[in-house]
């Protein structure tokens, strides 16, 4: 289990391949990638900021939650920090179990949580300024999907 | 004293992120920065802004040590 | 969108590193692997056959269909066939798409479709011999969520 | 003449996996193969074991021409 904030940019595929390694027991393996849109030029750069040592106690309880929850063997969290251009990769969520549905919904919920209530604060930088932003509403619903008792 | 973070628009109203503020509770720390600026303080005061003291959230008062960290955590975006 | 089946091994890490590349308006892609579980040395094979023209038409009608239904941006799967070792990657899906929700439903349902339902005849070869495989109950079931009127 | 392709379980009970039968329709073809090898010929009339001309699935019986390709399919596994 490994939860890392960067500010690094990252490549995805990289982090699949290192989380897919010796595994022998292993059946499914899902991955997230986020990545910063353009919107058209509307968006510039997106920045993150985070609370070093509070942001990632807060997702590595998340994740040890979720790897409880759906009996995963491993799951990987990495995020970006500070200024992130379009195109680039902005999350990598990966999760590991012995079969797919453990995989897909744990990968799923741990994103669905992520987006709405992980404490970062985000702006959008466009040729019009800067905004703060807040999780969509789209957000809350997908995370309040998992609320409640756990099937 | 305490170390006091501000994030997110926070920081942006205060024009500052991080500074020492002599202050042996919460609730003298929160009047302390209301002196050197009302806005700020509103901005703290309001219901959407949580208080993490030594990065464990709390509700209300709080007694601060010379080495406690204060942080006001605005609405979260999410990642 | 691409379908390919192949005999050589491949890295999924590698895969989604050339998926996730240049893609300015994609928010979200969602990926699947599926390794060849050694089953505590109950099974030392894998085989997979199939049947060309036919397999790979099939699996690329149901990718079509899949980027209609979700509103997808891309899509690639990438299927071993032959002789597969543990821990050895047997399919690769990933789906691109602005949005989470689409990305993640997507890849689902693909898996579902491709572990139950694809033109592939599965041999596990193991110290007490071989035998094919049909789908499980589970496979089944959930392959089944997807059926009637997409949402 | 068409080539016939057995596949999965069905290739193991035949000992081969494609050959040539002459047939000009798909119930000479069974006929052929039955005459060949009554077993193998039980096994492709299951009600589970599909067959596909030219690539195409198909029920009941269709006409083959020298090139035709037809496959026996058994009950899919999935990947």
């Amino acid at each position: 289990m490994s939860v890392t904030l960067q500010a690094e940019p990252f490549d995805p595929g990289a982090l699949l391949t290192a989380f897919a390694a010796g595994r022998a027991e292993t059946g499914a393996i899902a991955s997230f990638t986020g990545l910063a849109r353009a919107e058209q030029g509307t968006t510039t750069t997106l920045e993150l900021e985070a609370y070093p040592g509070f942001t990632d106690a807060a997702i590595a309880e998340m994740v040890a939650a979720a790897v409880g929850r759906f009996g995963l063997q491993d799951a990987l969290v990495v995020h970006r920090i500070g200024p992130i251009a379009p195109g680039e990769a902005i999350v990598f969520v990966a999760t590991a179990a012995a079969h797919r549905r453990a995989a897909f919904e744990a990968c799923d919920h741990l994103m669905d949580w992520l987006k709405s209530r992980a404490p970062f604060w985000k702006k959008e930088v466009g040729p019009g300024g800067a905004r703060w932003i807040e999780p969509t509403q789209q957000d809350r619903t997908d995370a309040a999907r998992w609320d409640g008792d756990p099937k | 004293m305490a170390r006091v973070l501000l994030f997110g628009r926070l920081a942006d109203i205060a024009g500052w992120r991080e500074r020492d503020v002599a202050a042996g509770t919460l609730s003298e720390l929160r009047a302390t920065l209301a002196a050197l600026d009302p806005d700020l303080a509103e901005a703290l005061s309001g219901p959407s802004v949580q208080v993490a003291v030594d990065k464990a959230l709390l509700r209300g008062e709080a007694t601060l040590s010379a080495t406690s960290e204060v942080a006001f955590l605005p609405p979260m975006s999410g990642g």
